[in-house]
């Protein structure tokens, strides 16, 4: 079977020839927001792919909730299921207990996205760190903000894990680098975009001085929306995460100045490929944490 | 006993007197802690933040006053946001878009009364199960994916006419309206009438099928309606619009007095409830309260807010 | 459903000479039953226009039940109707309303969050050439209805809620008053009336049979029914049993009629054992109604409670039962003093209530008639932490029989039994608690002549062997028959105590105006 | 009327049988759909994953049939999870931590209870004044980031014995319990009384400001040990833990047929309206139904759980 010397578009990674027999891998992931397109998508190709390989990749979708719980059902489901091996969005601390459970059965699990910071036995992880990213993110708004005025935080929820990291990535960079920087908030938006509009407004009322927004998760369109409409567009600039459409559109029109991605469809690919490799071959990833290097898209890039 | 004690004593009497005793005291506190409270800006802008919910509110007070409960606004917002934004698109006519997404809003509200009045589907449930389904549908229609929503609905949703943004301009204007409706008409009192006692109002006639199935629908058409606004302020409409705002929606009607076993409340309490928590979100960010800290405030506030009012009340009930 | 075959020859041996034409109403055979126990068997009446039927029978002899099914609350398993001597279905309340008739439930329901002038026009307000509410005129007809059914001193705007419960009867008769019936059903529309109240009221009901209004009226007061009916139906066990004029019979053949037997309850002499005191109150005031009242009440008396509406007896009795604070003053049991922060606290001290208002403060409706009676005694025969479950299954056996509680089964929830029986029950829980003082507030409300006689007994009978009893009313004759004192309140204050010797209608009455 | 028929019109009048009947049919077409479905394994599965919204449901149940309402179980849940491996981390005791989470629900209850019976607040208010109050704390005692939580209160929420997992045990013992309280003590008859009619019940002699505050603190105490097990299963206690519980709590109560109105309810149905919601999930994923059909099918699942039941009781209410 020559089918494949090369690795499938948008992935990195080479499937190697199948001498195992069927396997069947269990890719478990959520769905509330355009973020989770890619990575849908991901797994899709990565199913087509494999399916030369005599291998298939169900995509099992957990909700629309991204809670802990959801993680341990999903993977004790597939677990019940008798996949060979699962790919999971692991997202928080409380499901590596789970992970190890998988594992100790000879189910290997490959995390992607984003994992707690509870060590587990998985396989690999493959994702973006959340502190870099938010330091890689604190970089550019201190470059952007010549190292001084104000910035304003608006974070998803206070106490998830991802979000307070990309947060104090770029906070702690800034305190330690870039003093005259002055943080207004940070204040919980609790992912809605609604909600980041309200805050921008305010924020604009109690610092007209502001001119940069950090938006460390959901909504940083809103706060784009709110800059616009407050005729501020060019003198306050708003960066957050994620290349989705309504994030995109601002980045055209110049509210938002920043947005970093976490190549979720790459992620999602190769992870797949790898953890198949692994089953029938036995390869291990090349190391136990494959960093993503966010892409950070700025005004510039779409012009 | 002299004129003025006895005007206090009755405003005393009214449920909805602590919390605007309390959104006063707040009031008054941010002007003096901060210099940009009383700016009209900020006050117009804590207004257009309390509109959305405020006009939801409206809806739900009657609801809850007819002695049932709607716990699918927040996903009636996100689906009546989308198939505007849907029609809107496809067809390329802002009209119906926006007509679409009322009567996506009017529809969830019939099924909903629907359910309660023919299929005795207890509303907590009912509506329960429509919030599951209204928020499938929006991401059924859309694949997850926001659409864009621009036009008169972001001119409703963000406009400003002398400065004064539309969306708190609809809001007065509801809320006149259907204090109007819940004080002056023969519906709006036959609502409280069932609210109180449905057996007995039953019995003097009147229909309580329709009532109940009306609050419904007019509660479901405030939330088609309070999509669109939401939607038009941030020229998307999101599928996940919305989600969550019925606690915040039910809250603001209790905060203003209204009695959740029905047959209790008033359309002026539920505007100062709606304005309450967007006061204090306002007061967050002006005072820079520290993070965890803002959580912690807001619990008290709402506590604070209602208990004067039990303290006061003392021993009347049961 | 109405099975035609089930008409039976008129059985009218009906009192002729009140109307030429045919009867407006006419039922045949209507028979009811609920969970296979039959509450009427196979019921014939007619109603004319222009005619009061005075509607008699024990507690659960199906009156309210047949009231029903007249004005179609409830469809019968068989039987007819005909209006004007045309079969009618009536299957909901509205085609009642539609064919004109207007029925006063045996149960307050006023919508107390409304006005009483949107009480008043519930279901058919007037509205205004704009499509609002006509506030005004309902005002002006609100005050022509209540002056129509003696009650003017209410002011219609009035919250319906603040009203005590004789004015909102009186709402309630207004209310179907407002509707111009041609059949007016009125089910114990007096048992909460002042005898100024039913006065007025009776002065309606004779203005509207003038008018051509056929009424049915409901009560367990016979002298009522003696002057205000044309004709009187005793309704036993679901069937009725005789049809009498007023003028041609008595109060004994009546009684006799519902209750088979003859005997009703007269006062005994009895000798008070000089005893302990068992409740000593002194200077008592409660917030705002009480003022300074002071008396003794020893151990196995019967002490009336007697005075006009407002006099403050509710509020005496909340006060002892600690259901409401005592403001200054002292109150002692049987020498310790003593003051109750809770109802809990009092019940634990062996005092017990029969509250005013059985539906508000009365029943458990969802509860069966079994845990209604046992709520009071549960942690009285709790061994440990269990109840005691067997206990309540004997105890609500014994108290069935003593009391006479009509019921297919005392699981059956407690808002399933007629009036009567349900306050029966309410007594019985207030009995089983076993109490030392026994507080009773209107006690004897929409109970029927003959179960009214069987409590006095037993509240002797319980007197005899120590029991205390405090009993408020509103009924001389009451107080007449049971007391061996009687304190008379008026406005709040204590204006005089008398003894059995002393006692008579025109004192107590006289002494009740005291302070007005 | 013949034995068999009657005993089926008996079960047809508890309001819990339609809920049952559902639990049934999705558990029957789920036994052909997947192979996996009758595995030993993943039935226990399903049970785990019902055990803490159905602990915590026992005693929001108890709140319901009392007439009252706890909106804060969710952050409860995650306020004792945290102070629990607060402590133990801190004293290296795991009886600290875990009695410390306990008391911690406990003292979340006692305080939602006065609230209502010395405050006269309004239980809905309260408790959603404590929900944010309660996250608030947590958020403040962890600066937001989880804190490792193992030993015991891992087996518990993680363990088997058996092959069973030990919170699925405690589940069925916890409802055993509740439910003999419920129904045999005295404590528990006064529960259904309040919540039928509080002034009569008051009036009858029973301690309703005792009872009241007993219920809210009994909630407390088992979303305290909701919170120790979720916490537990995940060896790790996040702030945010258990949030949005509350309205997963108070559905399985009201699917079992508990009367929002109070005075209603029973154990028995709480437990079959948990172990719906469980099975709905561990459908999904072994049909691998996609997330927004899931939500669709969740909603009407509810509402023909219910409905069935409203149906048959045409006519029955006001
Ligand atoms: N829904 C019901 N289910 C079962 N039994 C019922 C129901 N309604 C009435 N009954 C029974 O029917 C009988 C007649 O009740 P009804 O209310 O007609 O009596 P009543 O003559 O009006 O008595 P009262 O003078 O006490 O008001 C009672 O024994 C009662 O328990
Ligand atoms: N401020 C008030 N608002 C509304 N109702 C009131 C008020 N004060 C008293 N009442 C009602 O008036 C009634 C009469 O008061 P009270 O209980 O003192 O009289 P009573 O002697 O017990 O007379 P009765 O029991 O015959 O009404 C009570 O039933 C009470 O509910
Ligand atoms: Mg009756
Ligand atoms: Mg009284």
């Amino acid at each position: 079977m020559p089918a494949a010397a090369q690795a499938p578009e948008g992935g990195t990674v080479v499937a190697v020839e199948n001498t195992k027999g069927p396997i069947k891998i269990a890719f478990l992931s959520f769905q509330n927001n355009p973020f989770w397109t890619p990575v849908t998508e991901g797994a899709k190709a990565a199913n087509d792919y494999l399916s030369k390989f005599n291998a298939t990749v169900d995509f099992v979708d957990l909700g629309d909730e991204l809670s802990a719980e959801a993680v341990v059902a999903g993977i004790e489901g597939a677990l019940a299921k008798n996949y060979s091996g699962i790919v999971v969005v692991p997202i928080f601390d409380g499901t590596a207990r789970i992970i190890n459970e998988a594992t100790d059965e000879g189910v290997p699990v490959f995390n992607i996205i984003a994992e707690g910071a509870a060590p587990s036995k998985r396989l690999a992880f493959i994702g973006q760190d959340a502190t870099s990213a938010g330091k890689q993110i604190g970089e550019y708004i201190a470059r952007k903000m010549n190292g001084n005025g104000k910035l304003g935080v608006i974070t998803g929820y206070f106490g998830a894990t991802q979000h307070t990291q990309r947060m104090n990535g770029a906070l702690g960079f800034l305190k330690a680098n870039h003093p005259d920087i002055e943080i207004v908030g940070p204040f919980e938006n609790k992912d809605k975009a609604e909600s980041a509009y309200s805050l921008v407004q305010d924020m604009m009322t109690a610092n007209p001085d502001l001119s940069m927004v950090y938006v460390t998760a959901g909504g940083p369109f809103g706060a784009a929306k709110a800059v616009k409409d407050l005729g501020l567009s060019g003198k306050v600039g708003v960066v957050g995460f994620d290349h989705t459409p309504d994030n995109m559109q601002y980045l055209k029109t110049g509210e938002m100045v920043g947005l970093l991605d976490q190549a979720p469809y790459q992620q999602a690919l190769d992870s797949s490929v790898m953890l198949y490799n692994y089953l029938v071959a036995g390869t291990e990833p090349r190391s136990k944490i494959i960093p993503v290097a966010g892409k950070l898209l700025t005004p510039e890039d779409v012009q | 006993m002299n004129q003025s004690l006895s005007f206090i004593r009755d405003l005393g009497k009214h449920r909805e007197a602590s919390v605007l005793a309390m959104l006063a005291a707040v009031a008054i506190y941010l002007s003096f802690a901060s210099d940009y409270f009383l700016e009209p800006r900020n006050l117009l802008n804590v207004g257009r933040q309390a509109s959305v919910v405020a006009i939801v509110a409206l809806g739900q007070a009657l609801v809850i006053i007819a002695r049932g409960i709607d716990l699918s606004v927040g996903s009636v917002i996100g689906l009546s946001a989308v198939v505007g934004a849907v029609l809107m698109r496809d067809t390329g006519s802002e009209t119906i878009g926006l007509v679409g997404g009322l009567a996506t809003g009017l529809a969830c509200g019939v099924v909903n009364g629907l359910l309660y009045t023919r299929f005795r589907i207890n509303p907590f449930i009912a509506t329960l199960g429509t919030l599951s389904i209204a928020r499938g549908i929006a991401l059924l229609m859309t694949g997850g994916i926001p659409v864009p929503f621009g036009g008169f609905a972001e001119f409703v949703g963000a406009g400003r006419i002398h400065n004064i943004p539309v969306s708190f301009l609809l809001m007065i204007v509801l809320a006149i309206i259907v204090h109007i409706f819940a004080v002056r008409t023969v519906t709006g009192r036959e609502i409280y009438a069932i609210g109180d006692n449905p057996k007995a109002s039953r019995l003097a006639g009147v229909n309580i099928h329709y009532i109940r199935l009306f609050v419904f629908a007019l509660c479901g058409l405030l939330a088609g309606l309070g999509g669109l606004i939401l939607a038009g302020n941030l020229a998307s409409a999101d599928p996940n619009l919305g989600m969550g705002y019925e606690l915040d929606v039910i809250a603001a009607v209790i905060l203003g007095g209204t009695a959740l076993s029905g047959g209790r409340g008033s359309i002026i309490g539920v505007i100062i409830g709606a304005l309450l928590m967007a006061l204090l979100n306002n007061a967050f960010v002006l005072l820079g309260i520290s993070a965890y800290w803002q959580v912690v405030t807001k619990g008290l506030v709402i506590i604070f807010a209602v208990g004067l009012d039990g303290l006061q009340r003392r021993g009347d009930d049961d | 459903m109405y099975s035609k075959g089930a008409t039976t020859a008129a059985g009218s041996k009906s009192v002729a000479g009140i109307s030429s034409c045919g009867p407006l109403l006419r039922a045949r055979g209507i028979a009811k039953s609920f969970a296979g126990n039959t509450v009427l068997h196979s019921v014939d009446l007619d109603l004319h226009a222009g005619e009061v039927v005075g509607l008699l029978g024990e507690n659960g002899a199906g009156k309210s039940t047949l009231m029903h099914i007249l004005s179609g609350g409830l469809h019968p398993d068989s039987g007819t109707i005909e209006m004007d001597g045309q079969p009618t279905q009536i299957g909901t309340v509205s085609d009642g309303i539609e064919a004109g008739i207007s029925f006063v439930h045996q149960e307050l329901s006023v919508i107390g969050a409304l006005s009483i002038a949107e009480n008043l026009h519930l279901g058919r307000m007037p509205t205004t050439k704009r499509g609002f509410v006509d506030f005004g005129r309902m005002r002006s007809e609100a005050g022509a209805l209540l002056s129509r059914v003696g009650a003017s001193g209410i002011d219609p705007r009035r919250e319906a809620g603040t009203l005590r419960a004789g004015e909102q009867q009186l709402i309630e008769i207004a209310k179907a008053a407002g509707r111009n019936p041609r059949l007016l059903i009125l089910d114990e529309p007096t048992s909460s009336l002042t005898p100024h109240e039913v006065e007025g009221f009776f002065a309606y009901v004779r203005a509207a049979r003038a008018a051509g209004t056929a009424i049915i009226f409901i009560t367990h007061r016979l002298e009522e029914v003696l002057s205000l009916c044309d004709r009187l139906v005793v309704l036993r066990n679901g069937a009725i049993v005789s049809e009498r004029r007023p003028s041609e019979t008595t109060r004994q053949q009546l009684i006799t009629d519902m209750t088979g037997k003859p005997a009703i309850y007269e006062y005994r002499q009895r000798q008070l054992r000089e005893t302990t005191l068992a409740l000593s109150l002194r200077q008592v005031c409660d917030s705002d109604h009480l003022e300074n009242i002071s008396f003794d009440v020893r151990e196995g008396e019967i002490m009336g409670l007697f005075g006009l509406v407002g006099a403050g007896r509710t509020e005496l009795l909340e006060v002892i039962h600690g259901a409401r604070p005592l403001a200054s003053g002292e109150m002692a049991l049987f020498g310790t003093p003593v003051r109750h922060r809770d109802p809990s606290a009092a019940v634990r001290n062996g005092i017990a209530l029969v509250p005013e208002g059985r539906k508000t403060a009365g029943i458990l409706p969802q509860h069966s008639v079994r845990e209604n009676a046992a709520i009071s005694s549960l942690r009285r025969f709790s061994g440990t932490l269990f109840s005691d479950r067997k206990g309540d299954v004997t105890r609500m056996e014994v108290y069935r029989h003593r009391l006479g509680i009509r019921m297919a089964r005392d699981t059956q929830p407690i808002s399933t039994l007629s009036g009567g029986n349900q306050q029966k029950v309410i007594f019985a829980r207030a009995l089983m608690a076993d109490p030392r003082i026994l507080l009773l507030d209107e006690p004897t409300h929409g109970v029927d002549v003959g179960a009214k006689s069987d409590l006095y007994e037993i509240m002797v009978r319980e007197a005899e062997r120590g029991l205390t009893v405090l009993i408020a009313s509103s009924e001389v004759p009451e107080i007449l028959a049971l007391c061996d004192r009687v304190a008379i309140l008026s406005k709040g204050r204590l204006a005089g105590i008398l003894s059995r010797e002393e006692m008579s209608e025109d004192r107590i009455l006289t002494m009740a105006f005291k302070e007005h």
